[in-house]
């Protein structure tokens, strides 16, 4: 293992704000939720790799990861059927135009 | 095993309790069913561990308990646990067959199986239901309108008693005893639409509460001092040694200080003088409540405290030392009581009411055999009361509930609990009668055959062979009385002819009334033979004394057997035989009060002890209460000044708000913070865009400012 | 002799030799030699789908009482070649309105969710691709793979009867995916490891077959609602959607639809053979007698490999062709409402027995695992009986037929 | 350069830039299966950091199931969008530029920390990762609370997304 950590921290960062990006600039609500999903990736590739180059008979890491996993499991399968059933309602998807709580 | 068995002991009837309440309160069958299976099931695990612990040999010495760490105090932990010796075996033993037998005759008590009453509400007895069988009308007894809640108490009772027997510390113990207070109240108001069952209530709440309040003093004082509440821990003979010899107040030692709150504390369960008022009131309550709580096991439970707190009474007391000043006292207040209370029960004309002062009575006796350190007599005695005098007032329930049948059939209302309105009863009940005569031959003590002699017996071998003969005078002329009242309730009920319509009518109680009374009338005749004194001419010897071992082994130092005296034995055979022979000699033509020559008021009304308490202690209080405190001191005094205050405060009040608020606050802060508020919100409300991604980019935005200002104003990380 | 004992490390470490010879440096050595392996593993895999093609028509046809091809080469052997050959050089059409890149990604993933299988496949204690420790959970992974192919197929047809065949596949995939990963984590528990190596050992003295007889049915069903076999083959019903999710395809693109699904059923056959019969060992210590020692040879284990394999091959195409095709609700109604909960009470009753009977002896623990499976079993098909009785009383009170009876009646 | 580094900064390649394209991407289907590639790169970060069952649990979690959801989602909303017009807001610019100073301040604080300079010790022989992680999901004294959260968790997502989305909540 010839990798120093700060690539895989690097790499996370650089994934963390492109998903960052993503959740900010997109109109359509479902890309938006594509880049949370890039976000909670970005998290558990630091998960990982602090495991990997702490101390790894400590699993904290992993079963953090793991549960990033379930969150973004039951995030993604609320957050779409809240999309659908919008789209049901308003027959639109774009973030923007979902703003009946506005003034 | 049996630690686990220990500690499950009083969950069935606290679950039961929790069943009938929530969920079955509708359904009576179920009710019942669910309270008599939680009382099997609790008798059942009894059973096995008390077989289990006479199959241990020196108990004693090695009993069943377990704790676990409850609560931290500081660095130790207070423990709560479970213990079975010999003492809380044998209770546990009458406990579980008393309160089996109690459960099974409520059904029949309480009418299960008749139909509603006519006008039948919750809060009063019921009052009977009109049937129509064969084309014409009849009344008959109905059911109890709160037949589930009954139920429900009792069993919440009966987890009391099972968590003050089987505990091995004195906080679970006075847990128990408080559930118990609280039953004992709930259960004499049980027909709260009374008055008189009302009162009762309040009054045995009240005064047990006394007893009650000294008792937990005294539980604080022992914790205060040996920082544990345990038994085994206080009964460490060092520990012991250290309370006995350090001294406290009024001359007494700390031990004898503790004992004696501890004794206060029983005083009030057990009814004895002078906290004795409320027993016989609390009769009001329903007869199986009686039986159970206020025969059986609640009063039994002060008397059981106090023969388990007896290591920490006679500490620094040996046998044959002279009594110490605790023990005079409570051997003192036991005579007293027994004969004092055996006075009153001559001169009762209400079948319950008798029994009331004999229970009181008996008391007396147990708590005097203890006070003279006669330990394995006053618990014998304990026992065997449980049992006869549960058997008796169910005995009298039977009665009670075959005369209102009486009167039901004939319509005649005359008071089904005066003895003087029965009479010829034994050919109607011969079921009650021949059980209830069993019974009172037990509690006079009749010679061989009973177990109320035998305990009795052991009482005055020990009395008399210690030397107290004060005591047992005392206690000898207390049990002639308890002879000649037993036969004169005896007589009065069953012999002769029925005095009224009503008796006349009386029938014979349904099988779960009567299969009880028959359980109990056993044990009542039986359970005597297990103590018998190795002495004792004729039958000593036949029988091994096992009760003197077994309990005995409670104690560090097996009590010595008192020597055999023919002069005890003489005393207990001439009074209980001249007790029942006086008994029946003057009563068997008795007719009506007027005949009857013990009906003098000083007895009639109970040495005026409730007029002397009202006088002495209530009146005081209202009057207090009322002229004093509410008059004088609130109306005038506190109301005065609260008066001025407020006065003043308006005046405050007014001049702020003409001169401060109105204008400054109202018109400046208050209306000028609106308009600029209002102001900036129009102007603010362009950026509520309701579009997440404004929020989120703005948040963002912050985010990112601060932490550029974190790291360049202070730095690093 | 070495060779014959240890294939793959032998020829490993002669090109180790040979290329470190060359002057090239360790890793890059490394990488050329797995490349290499891997391409002989894909080529292996390849090969043998084209055998499967033949293996395929002549099994039908005997179901069928038929000869099948038999023109072409000894048996018609050749045949399969030649069908190669026709589909390489019919035109490779594409529709209007597709999304050309996902058209044609589709029949590649289809068939690399395949072939990524054949890495964990052991086809002997010696010939093997890698030796996973998550390698059952790798199954499952893979499986997700073969989802992916299908719905992007599906989609980039711009075909609504591909879309449909596509949504249907996927409702399938995903709901059998369920009581096939409970059920693979039976072999798991038996074999207290994922590593399908493990797990073959496992089996040396007894096949988890007979541990575990449900077992192997919940996975056989599974299995095939997997590879989307008659009688589950809703996403190409042909009656109702002309042909599913590669309608639009022609030439080698279907072909290779075509051979990965042939490949699939022939690789879940060998994960039949892995996780329920013993794999390329499993011959009830038969091994360790000195005679038979010949057993333990790498080749002639991947021979039993392949054997046991070709025979789960076989049982999933009996079923294919005697069985009709089941509606879709009554697909799904099946999987969560009989399927599923099955698999877990098999699970469970599994997992606390190994541990319940795992201090008897060898035979008290088979025989206790073998007969708790049949009492299951036996409990099931009651219920099943009583519900299908029930039924029946219902429809046949609602039957025309018996109001009509009841009218006469009246 | 060593093979684990070229392997790396090939994987990194694949996972930034399909994840760029994710976020630029016109077509949403698109985009979604860029995210797929993207999980993958991350999954075969996992692999080289010998997390192999979490590497596997990505494949299985993000490509089988959400990776499907969401090419499901885009396919049951696709008829308004239909993939015309711009994709991305018409002020992107902010977004890029906060998510270039938040990259370029977390580049910056990682470079400073030296001991993320480090490289990783050697596997130590006899550990069983996949057992630890087991036993640590399940063991009293490790993570079985939250491990159980998560499950309630995903429970009540289920309930609550067939819920939503059932559309019988009129």
């Amino acid at each position: 293992m010839s990798i120093p950590l700060s690539w895989y921290l690097i790499l996370a960062a650089a994934l963390f704000s492109i998903g960052l990006f993503g959740v900010l600039s997109r109109k359509n609500a479902i890309a938006i939720l594509l880049g949370v999903e890039l976000m909670l990736n970005a998290v558990n590739v630091n998960l990982v790799a602090f495991w990997r180059y702490q101390d790894p008979a400590k699993m904290a890491g992993q079963v953090f990861a793991i549960i990033v996993f379930a969150v973004a499991a039951a995030e993604v399968a609320v957050g779409l059927a809240l999309i659908i059933s919008v789209y049901r309602r308003r027959k639109t998807v774009v973030a923007d135009e979902i703003d009946l709580m506005k003034w | 095993m049996e630690k686990f068995i220990i500690w499950l002991l009083p969950l069935p009837p606290l679950l039961s309790f929790f069943v009938i309440l929530l969920f079955t309160n509708k359904r009576k069958a179920l009710s019942h069913g669910i309270a008599v299976g939680a009382a099997g099931l609790s008798w059942l695990g009894s059973m096995i561990i008390f077989i289990r612990a006479l199959g241990v040999e020196g108990f004693g010495k090695q009993v069943f308990g377990s704790s676990i760490n409850w609560l931290p105090t500081g660095s130790t932990w207070l423990k709560v646990g479970v213990q079975i010796d010999p003492l809380s075996a044998i209770v546990v033993f009458f406990v579980a067959w008393t309160v089996l037998a109690i459960f099974v005759y409520s059904i029949g008590y309480h009418n299960f199986g008749q139909p509603k009453g006519d006008h039948d509400v919750a809060g009063l007895p019921p009052q009977g239901a009109t049937v129509t069988e064969h084309g014409h009308k009849h009344s008959v007894p109905s059911i109890e309108p709160m037949y589930s809640r009954f139920f429900a108490f009792i069993s919440l009772f009966a987890f009391g008693m099972y968590t003050l027997v089987v505990s091995d510390n004195l906080l679970t113990l006075f847990v128990g005893w408080e559930i118990m207070g609280l039953c004992s109240y709930l259960l004499i108001g049980f027909w709260f639409g009374k008055p008189s069952a009302r009162n009762a209530a309040v009054k045995a709440f009240m005064t047990t509460r006394i007893g009650d309040v000294f008792m937990l003093l005294g539980i604080a004082f022992v914790y205060s001092f040996t920082s544990s509440l345990s038994f085994s821990e206080i009964f460490k003979p060092d520990m012991l040694q250290a309370l006995a010899s350090t001294p406290a107040f009024f001359g007494l030692s700390a031990a004898g200080i503790i004992g004696l709150l501890l004794f206060i504390g029983t005083v009030g369960k057990s009814a004895q003088w002078p906290l004795h008022v409320w027993l016989p009131d609390a009769m009001e309550g329903p007869t199986p409540v009686s039986a159970m709580i206020h025969a059986a096991t609640m009063v039994s439970a002060g008397v059981y405290m106090i023969i388990r707190m007896f290591p920490l009474i006679s500490a620094g007391w040996t046998e044959g030392m002279p009594l110490n000043t605790t023990m005079s006292i409570i051997a003192f207040i036991g005579a007293f009581t027994a004969l004092f209370a055996a006075t009153i029960a001559v001169a009762q004309n209400d079948i319950k009411r008798v029994l009331a002062y004999s229970t009181i009575s008996q008391l007396g006796f147990m708590i005097a055999a203890l006070g003279i350190g006669a330990y394995v007599a006053a618990a014998f005695h304990l026992v065997t009361h449980a049992f006869f005098k549960a058997l008796l007032f169910l005995g009298s329930g039977s009665v009670i509930h075959g005369m209102e049948h009486g009167v039901l059939h004939t319509g005649d209302h005359v008071d089904p609990q005066d003895m003087f309105n029965m009479g010829g009863l034994r050919k109607k009940m011969p079921i009650t009668f021949w059980t209830f005569l069993i019974g009172g031959f037990a509690l006079s003590g009749f010679p061989v055959l009973t177990a109320g002699f035998w305990s009795k017996d052991e009482i005055f071998a020990e009395t008399f062979g210690n030397g107290h003969l004060a005591v047992f005078i005392v206690l000898a002329v207390a049990a002639f009385l308890t002879a000649f009242y037993t036969m004169r309730q005896i007589t009065l009920t069953f012999f002769g002819e029925p005095r009224t319509k009503a008796a006349k009518h009386a029938s014979e109680t349904p099988w779960t009334m009567t299969v009880p009374l028959i359980v109990l009338a056993v044990f009542a005749v039986g359970f005597g033979w297990v103590g018998i004194p190795e002495h004792f001419p004729g039958l000593g010897g036949l029988i091994p004394n096992w009760f003197h071992e077994f309990v005995g082994g409670t104690l560090t130092e097996l009590p010595k057997a008192v020597e055999f005296s023919w002069v005890p034995l003489i005393t207990s055979l001439c009074v209980a035989l001249g007790g029942l022979f006086f008994g029946w000699l003057v009563y068997r033509k008795v007719k009506s009060p007027k005949q009857d020559f013990l009906q003098i008021p000083v007895l009639k009304n109970k040495w005026y002890f409730d007029e002397i308490y009202n006088f002495v202690f209530i009146k005081p209080a209202s009057w207090i209460a009322e002229k004093f405190t509410s008059l004088y001191m609130d109306q005038t005094v506190i109301d005065g000044l609260l008066h001025s205050v407020a006065r003043f405060s308006l005046f405050l009040g007014d001049a702020f708000r003409n001169y401060f608020d109105k204008p400054v606050i109202n018109e400046f802060f208050g209306d000028g913070t609106g308009n600029v508020v209002k102001a900036s919100g129009s102007g603010l409300r362009k950026i509520q865009a309701g579009r997440i991604q404004y929020y989120m980019v703005a948040s963002v935005t912050v985010l990112v400012i601060f932490a550029l200002l974190y790291y360049f104003l202070i730095g690093g990380l | 002799m070495i060779f014959l004992n240890d294939p793959i490390n032998f020829i490993a470490g002669w090109m180790r030799g040979l290329l470190t010879g060359w002057g090239l440096p360790e890793g890059l050595t490394t990488v050329i030699i797995y490349v290499i392996g891997i391409t002989v593993l894909i080529v292996f895999a390849m090969v043998l789908d084209i055998l499967l093609v033949w293996v395929e028509r002549k099994v039908v046809a005997r179901f069928q009482d038929r000869i099948g091809p038999n023109r072409i080469g000894p048996f018609g052997l050749i045949q399969p070649f030649a069908d190669i050959i026709k589909l390489i050089i019919k035109e490779d059409l594409t529709p209007a309105g597709a999304d050309k890149l996902l058209y044609n990604l589709g029949p590649v993933l289809a068939i690399a969710s395949v072939i990524i299988l054949w890495a964990i496949l052991p086809l002997s204690e010696k010939i093997f691709g890698v030796d996973l420790n998550v390698a059952v959970l790798y199954l499952v992974a893979a499986g997700a793979l073969g989802t992916l192919s299908i719905i992007v197929g599906g989609w980039a047809s711009n075909n609504k009867y591909a879309l449909l065949g596509a949504f249907r596949m996927v409702a399938n995939m995903i709901a059998y995916e369920i009581p096939m990963v409970v059920v693979l984590l039976i072999p798991t528990i038996l074999a207290d490891t994922m590593s399908v190596q493990g797990i073959t050992q496992a089996q040396s003295g007894m096949w988890f077959a007979i541990l575990s007889p449900l077992g192997l049915i919940i996975f056989l069903i599974s299995a095939i609602a997997e590879l989307g076999r008659s009688p589950f083959d809703l996403n190409e019903a042909e009656s109702e959607i002309v042909a599913g999710f590669h309608i639009e395809y022609s030439g080698m693109k279907f072909g290779l639809f075509y051979a990965g699904e042939l490949l699939h059923a022939f690789t879940f056959g060998g994960f039949m053979a892995v996780l329920f019969f013993g794999g390329y060992g499993g011959f009830f210590g038969l091994e360790k007698i000195g005679f038979f020692s010949w057993l333990d040879n790498p080749f002639v284990q991947a021979l039993v490999f392949l054997a046991k394999a070709m025979f789960g091959y076989w049982v999933i195409m009996w079923i294919k062709y005697s069985m009709p095709r089941i509606r879709i609700d009554h697909m799904l109604a099946f999987n969560w409402k009989f399927l599923t909960p099955l698999a877990l009470v098999v699970l469970v009753n599994t997992a606390v027995l190994s541990k319940v009977l795992a201090g008897l002896p060898a035979w008290g623990y088979v025989l206790g695992m073998f007969l708790s499976n049949i009492v299951i079993g036996f409990i099931t098909v009651e219920i099943l009986r009583a519900y299908g009785r029930k039924q029946h009383k219902v429809e046949s009170k609602l039957s025309p037929q018996n109001t009509q009876n009841q009218e006469q009646a009246v | 350069m060593t093979v684990d580094q070229i392997i790396f900064i090939l994987c990194a390649a694949l996972i930034l830039g399909s994840a760029l394209m994710v976020v630029t991407t016109g077509k949403l289907i698109h985009a979604a299966l860029w995210l797929v590639a993207a999980l993958f790169g991350v999954a075969i970060l996992y692999a080289i950091l010998q997390a192999g069952f979490l590497a596997v649990v990505q494949v299985v979690v993000y490509i089988g199931a959400i990776a499907i959801l969401f090419i499901f989602a885009v396919m049951l909303t696709r008829r308004e969008m239909l993939d015309k017009g711009a994709q991305t807001r018409s002020n992107w610019w902010l977004p890029a530029l906060l998510g270039l100073l938040i990259l370029t301040g977390l580049v910056f604080l990682i470079i400073g920390q030296p001991a993320f300079g480090r490289t990783a010790a050697e596997m130590p022989l006899g550990v069983d990762t996949l057992r630890n992680l087991g036993m640590a999901l399940v063991s009293q004294n490790a993570f079985v609370l939250p491990f159980e959260v998560a499950s309630i968790l995903l429970l009540a997502a289920l309930v609550g997304a067939v819920f939503v989305a059932s559309g019988n909540n009129e």
